[in-house]
């Protein structure tokens, strides 16, 4: 049976709050510079300024750009879909993290290697949630199969959300509502 | 500073592949046919060059790859890893350099062997410069790399042949040939680099939002401003000088070198540095 | 037996070495200065630094500011601050000491993290002190080379370094200076001491526990 | 290198030398103590692998999470969201996820230290034993002088709402009768409101708000200060609700909701009474209720007709006609209706008053006791502990103020306006402060004047985790645990649940609990002038976490042994409906719209309007420094994943402002007014208003930044009730702006 894992962020759910990136972190002791899962604002302006987000981690694509560059195959796809990195591999060369169009992969100039997140893959296989979606206050971030994903109203990409056509990103969102505004600035 | 041992790097490589082949485009002018013995014990001095200044390029190269003990993974990666030809592509020019200059010490090198090494050198660029352009990259995802990174081995290959046109006896002996049209060469190289990067920032910020980005980076950045006027016109004044009175001084050719090497060190670092600016690849 | 001139030479390394472990431990007194000046002297030019006298309630302000607090410290003197990237107490590198230290059964019975310079210093010194004592002393070396490769060698010189740059105390410079010094010898001194000092049968009565 | 030992063996001729080096260092070896031989070889005992233990979020917040603590070889790896705490439901918050790196924190205070001349960074490290003997010795020195401990103040709250941190006030107390800062600074105006309204302040289950058709989040920012209740909002919303949000500033909560109404600070009132007469002018006001339940109905109506009409509201909320009248169709129409008031909303002259009118919402549309609906603010009625650890009272003969009984009592001081009160109290003088749980230096308004006290003082001991802006100005710190260091036992002020807080790792460094303090302290004083503390001198901190239950909290949380808490948090078997028999506490038994006993305290009588603050000419801009996002007041932000997520305060500035003002996004800012000046850089943005500034009060790492440098001490109108003094109006802070 095919699968494709990923993430759906309901972006009407999110509220920026960043327990997810943090709780990443938390889970694999990152060092502060690296982070696997980055909360970004999202369209403040112009028209409607509102607080939104956007919450990316590794997209675990369809065609990963990083397995492509990386001159020494660190990079390989898993048959649910999820792009793992053999870190012991990983010479730091940086093609990885100039190549990925969402900067999943994260270069840590301590350890001179780039790492990313690998949607939990030991969480998953004990039958736990990866940790930032367990984390999420707001139910915003889910883990979805793809092969079976089918939300109304959710689309590939927002405006912000850089070109999903190189990699076909496993990843799809709800975007936020507008809601209605009475402003003193008008 | 994570990026300054790839800036060397790619530069001096560049460099010392521009020289060997500047050094043979030159086999094919009158001069060196009249003055076939200089032109061969120039070649001596040219291999030795190019080949010190690439293996000290590799050296440096492994401070990138693998920091340096896992940098010969990289040499499995031919398959799929523009990566890993552009490598071994060094690999083979530094060889073949370090070969050619033992050749050369005892007996001229015929012209096809000269040729060779300057393809594999060249080669090895085309490869460097195919690595950088990638789709998630929109302002690099085209020729400008490759053709970018060959004018930089133009310009600075014949900067360092003018060098030794200064510092060699054999040199000093096609230097009357020479001097005035490797100059304008030269400068003809500077120019074209200018060009080619301001048409590569102007091409950027009229692309993508990703490359609108990059663009707005570069230009907004004092390196770029460094490489344009220190890099680019202060040693473009300079050849410019040289090529209309010939004079064979080492101390100029060596300020034009040195300022040519230093805008593009600068270049470099803009360019690389820039990479992972697009984006959603900023640094949060 | 050892040799005369070997055995004088590594009492010396082993006072120095505890000598060391006081310096870092607490602030400094006039009688450990002295002390510390004699055995560094013994080093000679392997260190060429002699501490000036230290000045009491000036120098143990400076003490505390770069190692004890209570704020920000220029120095921490915990091996798993300089061994992590964010700078942060009980990481890896606290819980690989903490193991070695189990190893050669001994427990710290100080209110800090196992990395501490005082104790790792003190540790180190007392494997010394286990070789010098004839107890399993290839063992012990063994160990001293293994601990000094994986654990002091990887951060103190950084650690001396801070120090040398965030004080002004001519005290602790100097002291920053003589340690990394100290130290550094040990590159040399390491491989020297396996063939000098001889192999002893472990005796009968000692039980593996 | 051979040499080196050839070398040695000339110095055997200075053998004498040697001996002496070797005896020294053998013998200071000996006396440090840093490791030693164990007594006998045993198998380590330390190799426990990996541990789980209960742990409870102990901040000044909505959530107090349920945690779990992941120990690995008795080092804290990582720290999750309890699954069984039904309210924080297994997740926690971004400061949650932190925890571990904030307990590993080099910067940590390590050791009782002592610094002299106080302020100037020269400190001393003394054990224990010689800190206390300094503060009892001052303690007993001042009792001597001033014949009462008078002269010793405390100043303590919300660091850590632990059950057994009264310690500290326990530890006060059976020392003699003291003065002590009372009042809180947080949210005492809105608490005396709802006491005026319904007799007490209590809040529905909070997950109550599920069952709202239509919610009003009033000034909250619950996106940022109370995720959990986001999960319970976007659940109401998923069932049908409307989300509306009332602030000054467009928050993240702001951008959740289907209406948001940008407010002018402080004139919340007006908006409600505007709404009130658009209610009562459309024949939508509850009849029957306020006919049964409802005190000063007429009163109060002939007020709304009389006084209040949409465009006076307009005007003065800013909020145009239009909005008022969809937000009060919305609200009298859509039930059930919730009113959710936050606290910063109350932090000024009127922000009691304007809570009250909120209330009158609620009360003239019946709204109150019902299912979904409600005016929500807080409540405490899970916090029937025993207080064990400040059960003690001062020893026999203490002498202290006499009260009106000829009784000796303790002096207080005004919490919220302590640095002014501090200086000012004579006969005699405090010559001596406690601070625990409580970061003066930079959370007090005019952070200048608090210097001044401190520094007026004999002696200051601050208890902390870090050396912040008023540690910094201490004689004395005194390292205290975190909360995985020291068992207790946590509930909350907004949900129904408890979670037990188990100690999870061996405290770090000399760090002790304040209870261990006061045991220690106690010991002390008693070893010097035996009789002078009544505080036990030790004990066991489980035992005394245990101690804090009673029957009446087990009936309540339905469990019959506080150790049943190892097992899962418990939740209160309260209604989840606050108000709903309509049995109100006030003297009437009534909702009362008018009330006497606000009239006899010196307040107006009804909901009506108190006019807002207005900026002085020279200090036209308001400056509001709300709760940030990745700190808890002076708590978190200065760890490194806080500092790498946000790494300096921004001034959120209106573009329009910033033009006129002549700044640039990214540029230095001066903010000032006549008490002092903030300086940091300008983020543009159309999500504050034009005729305010904005930023978010933090600690950050190795930073002088406070917000509070220009903050004056002016009091809200309410709070002198429940907690004794007023509340503090930090958001009526007028201030000028300019490029630096």
């Amino acid at each position: 049976m095919p699968k494709q894992l990923g993430f759906h962020h309901n972006m009407a759910n999110c509220i920026g709050c960043k327990s997810c990136q943090m709780a990443c972190k938390n889970e694999y002791e990152l060092e502060a510079e690296v982070n696997w899962r980055r909360v970004y604002p999202f369209r403040e302006d112009p028209g409607t300024p509102e607080r939104n987000f956007l919450s990316v981690a590794c997209n675990h694509c369809e065609n990963p750009e990083c397995a492509r560059v990386c001159p020494v195959g660190a990079y390989t796809k898993r048959a649910d879909g999820i792009v793992e990195q053999n870190h012991d591999k990983c010479i730091g060369c940086r093609l990885c993290t100039m190549a990925c169009p969402y900067g999943a992969a994260r270069y840590s100039p301590a350890h001179r290697k780039a790492s990313k997140c690998e949607l939990c893959k030991t969480r998953l296989d004990a039958g736990l949630k990866p940790a930032c979606v367990e984390a999420c206050p707001a139910r915003a971030l889910t883990l979805v199969d793809l092969d079976q994903f089918a939300a109304p109203g959710a689309v590939k990409s927002v405006p912000g959300f850089p070109n999903s056509n190189i990699t076909n990103p496993s990843i799809r969102f709800t975007p936020p509502v507008v809601g209605k505004q009475f402003r003193r600035d008008a | 500073m994570e990026w300054i041992s790839l800036v060397l790097f790619t530069v001096l490589a560049e460099a010392a592949v521009g020289l060997v082949a500047v050094y043979g485009l030159y086999g094919l002018t009158a001069a060196a046919r009249e003055k076939a013995g200089a032109y061969g014990k120039l070649g001596n001095a040219v291999y030795l060059t190019a080949g010190c200044t690439t293996a000290v390029a590799v050296v440096i190269s492994l401070f990138h790859l693998g920091w340096p003990l896992f940098a010969p993974r990289v040499l499995m990666g031919l398959g799929s890893s523009a990566l890993s030809w552009e490598v071994e592509l060094t690999g083979l020019f530094t060889a073949c350099a370090l070969f050619l200059w033992w050749v050369s010490r005892s007996r001229p090198v015929a012209p096809w062997l000269t040729g060779l090494c300057a393809a594999l050198g060249i080669a090895a660029t085309y490869f460097s410069g195919t690595i950088y352009a990638m789709p998630s990259i929109p302002a690099n995802n085209n020729a400008f790399p490759v053709v970018l990174f060959l004018i930089s081995a133009l310009v600075t290959g014949a900067a360092i042949l003018l060098l030794l046109l200064a510092m060699t006896e054999a040199g000093k002996t096609l230097a009357p040939q020479w001097l005035g049209n490797l100059s304008l060469l030269t400068l003809g190289g500077v120019f074209l680099a200018g060009i080619t990067t301001l048409t590569y920032v102007s091409a950027a910020a009229a692309g993508a939002p990703e490359a609108q980005q990059q663009a707005a980076h570069i230009s907004g950045s004092s390196l770029h401003l460094i490489r344009m006027v220190a890099g680019l016109l202060l040693p473009g004044a300079v050849l410019a000088w040289m090529a209309r009175r010939p004079r064979n001084a080492v101390s100029t050719a060596l300020l034009v070198v040195a300022v040519l090497l230093a805008g593009e060190i600068a270049g470099r670092f803009l360019f690389f540095e820039s990479t992972v600016f697009t984006g959603i690849n900023s640094g949060l | 037996m050892i040799d005369a001139g070997v055995a004088a030479f590594c009492e010396t390394r082993l006072a120095l070495f505890y000598l060391l472990q006081r310096a870092y431990a607490a602030p400094m007194t006039p009688e450990v200065t002295h002390d510390l000046n004699d055995a560094l002297s013994l080093y000679g030019e392997l260190i060429n630094v002699e501490l000036p006298p230290c000045e009491g309630d000036a120098d143990e302000a400076e003490f505390n500011r770069l190692f004890v607090g209570p704020g920000r410290l220029p120095a921490p003197p915990y091996e798993s601050v300089w061994r992590s990237e964010d700078r942060l107490l009980m990481q890896a590198a606290a819980e690989g000491v903490r193991s070695v230290y189990l190893e050669y059964g001994v427990q710290n019975t100080y209110p800090e993290p196992e990395d501490h310079l005082a104790l790792e210093l003190e540790f180190y010194a007392l494997l010394q002190y286990r070789v010098l004592n004839g107890e399993a002393p290839h063992r012990h070396l063994a160990a001293q080379q293994r601990f000094w490769t994986e654990h002091l060698s990887t951060w103190v010189p950084a650690f001396c370094q801070a120090v040398e740059e965030s004080t002004s105390s001519p005290f602790y410079r100097n002291l920053a200076v003589a340690s990394r010094r100290i130290l550094g010898a040990e590159t040399t001194i390491l491989p020297m001491l396996p063939s000098a000092i001889p192999a002893e049968e472990e005796p009968a009565h000692a039980k593996s526990v | 290198m051979r040499n080196l030992f050839e070398r040695a063996g000339e110095v055997l001729l200075t053998r004498r030398t040697l001996l002496k080096a070797s005896a020294a260092a053998g013998a200071v070896a000996a006396l440090s103590g840093c490791t030693r031989e164990p007594a006998a070889f045993q198998s380590p005992a330390t190799d426990a692998g990996v541990q789980t233990f209960r742990t409870a979020c102990p901040r000044n917040c909505y959530d107090t999470c349920g945690q779990i603590a992941t120990v690995k070889d008795g080092i804290l790896r990582k720290v999750d969201g309890d699954p069984l705490h039904g309210y924080t439901r297994g997740r926690l918050c971004v400061k949650g996820y932190t925890y571990a790196n904030r307990t590993y924190s080099p910067d940590r205070i390590k050791y009782p230290m002592v610094q002299s001349p106080r302020g100037s960074g020269n400190w001393k490290r003394v054990s224990w034993d010689e800190a206390l003997t300094m503060i009892a010795d001052k303690i007993l020195d001042l009792k001597k002088r001033y014949g009462s401990l008078l002269p010793l103040a405390l100043d303590k709250y919300s660091g850590n709402f632990g059950i057994v941190h009264y310690a500290v006030e326990g530890m006060l107390s059976s020392m003699g009768y003291h003065t002590y800062a009372l009042g809180t600074p947080c949210w005492p105006a809105g608490l005396d409101a709802q006491i005026y309204d319904m007799g007490a302040f209590m809040n529905h289950d909070p997950e109550e708000m599920a069952n709202s058709k239509y919610i009003i989040i009033w000034g909250a920012n619950p996106a940022w200060c109370a995720v959990h209740q986001m999960d319970i909002i976007m659940e109401a919303r998923a069932r049908g609700a409307k989300v509306v949000v009332i602030d000054p500033i467009h928050t993240a909560t702001a951008s959740k909701a289907d209406l948001y109404i940008q407010i002018k600070p402080s004139t919340d009132g007006a908006l409600a009474l505007g709404m009130a007469r658009w209610i009562v002018d459309h024949n939508l006001h509850d009849k029957a209720f306020l006919e049964q339940h409802v005190k000063g109905w007429p009163e109060f109506e002939a007020y709304l007709k009389q006084e209040v009409t949409l465009e006076w509201a307009s005007k003065i909320t800013g909020v145009p006609v239009e909005a008022i009248v969809e937000l009060a169709g919305g609200y009298a129409t859509t039930k059930p209706s919730m009113l959710w008031m936050g606290y910063g909303m109350q932090r000024h002259i009127n922000g009691g008053q304007n809570i009250r009118a909120i209330d009158a919402l609620a009360a003239i549309t019946g709204q109150i006791g019902v299912s979904g609906g409600g005016a929500q603010y807080a409540h405490l009625a899970t916090w029937g502990f025993n207080y064990h650890a400040m059960s003690f009272s001062p020893p026999a003969g203490s002498v202290g103020l006499k009260g009106p009984d000829g009784k000796y009592t303790n002096r207080t001081v005004n919490m919220n306006n302590f640095a002014a009160e501090i200086q000012a109290l004579k006969d005699p003088p405090v010559k001596m402060l406690w601070i625990a749980g409580r970061n003066p230096g930079s959370q007090d308004p005019d952070a200048k004047d608090i210097k001044k006290a401190f520094e007026s003082m004999e002696m200051v001991v601050v208890v902390d985790h870090f050396l912040n802006h008023s540690a910094e100005m201490a004689d004395i710190v005194l390292p205290c645990t975190t909360h995985f260091e020291s068992p207790d036992v946590n509930v909350a002020y907004w949900h129904y649940w408890m979670s037990i807080n188990e100690r999870a790792i061996k405290p770090m460094f000399e760090a002790k609990s304040d209870l261990e303090i006061a045991w220690a302290l106690s010991k002390k004083l008693n070893q010097l002038q035996p009789g002078s503390c009544t505080y036990p001198t030790e004990g066991n901190e489980e035992e005394w976490v245990g101690k804090e239950f009673n029957q009446g909290i087990y009936d309540l949380f339905g469990i019959r042994d506080w150790k049943a808490l190892r097992q899962k948090p418990a939740k209160a078997t309260l209604p989840t409906v606050s108000w709903a028999d309509r049995k109100f506490t006030t003297p009437s038994g009534k909702y009362e719209l008018y009330s006497d006993k606000a009239k006899a305290n010196g307040l107006p009588p009804m909901p009506t309007y108190v006019r807002e603050m207005q900026a002085p000419a020279e200090f036209p801009f308001r400056f509001l420094t709300p709760h940030p996002q990745h700190a808890l007041h002076s708590q978190f932000q200065n760890i490194p994943y806080m500092m790498q997520s946000n790494p300096e305060p921004m001034l959120e500035i209106h573009p329009k402002l910033a033009e006129a003002k002549g700044i640039k996004d990214g540029d230095m800012v001066r903010v000032f007014n006549k008490l002092g000046e903030v300086r940091l850089r300008a983020r543009l943005t159309r999500l504050v208003p034009p005729d305010t500034v904005v930023t978010y009060e933090s600690w950050y790492k190795d930073s002088k930044f406070n917000v509070n440098h220009t903050v004056a001490a002016i009091p809200a109108d309410m709070g002198k009730l429940y907690t004794g003094n007023n509340g503090i109006s930090f958001h009526d802070n007028f201030v000028n702006i300019e490029r630096v």
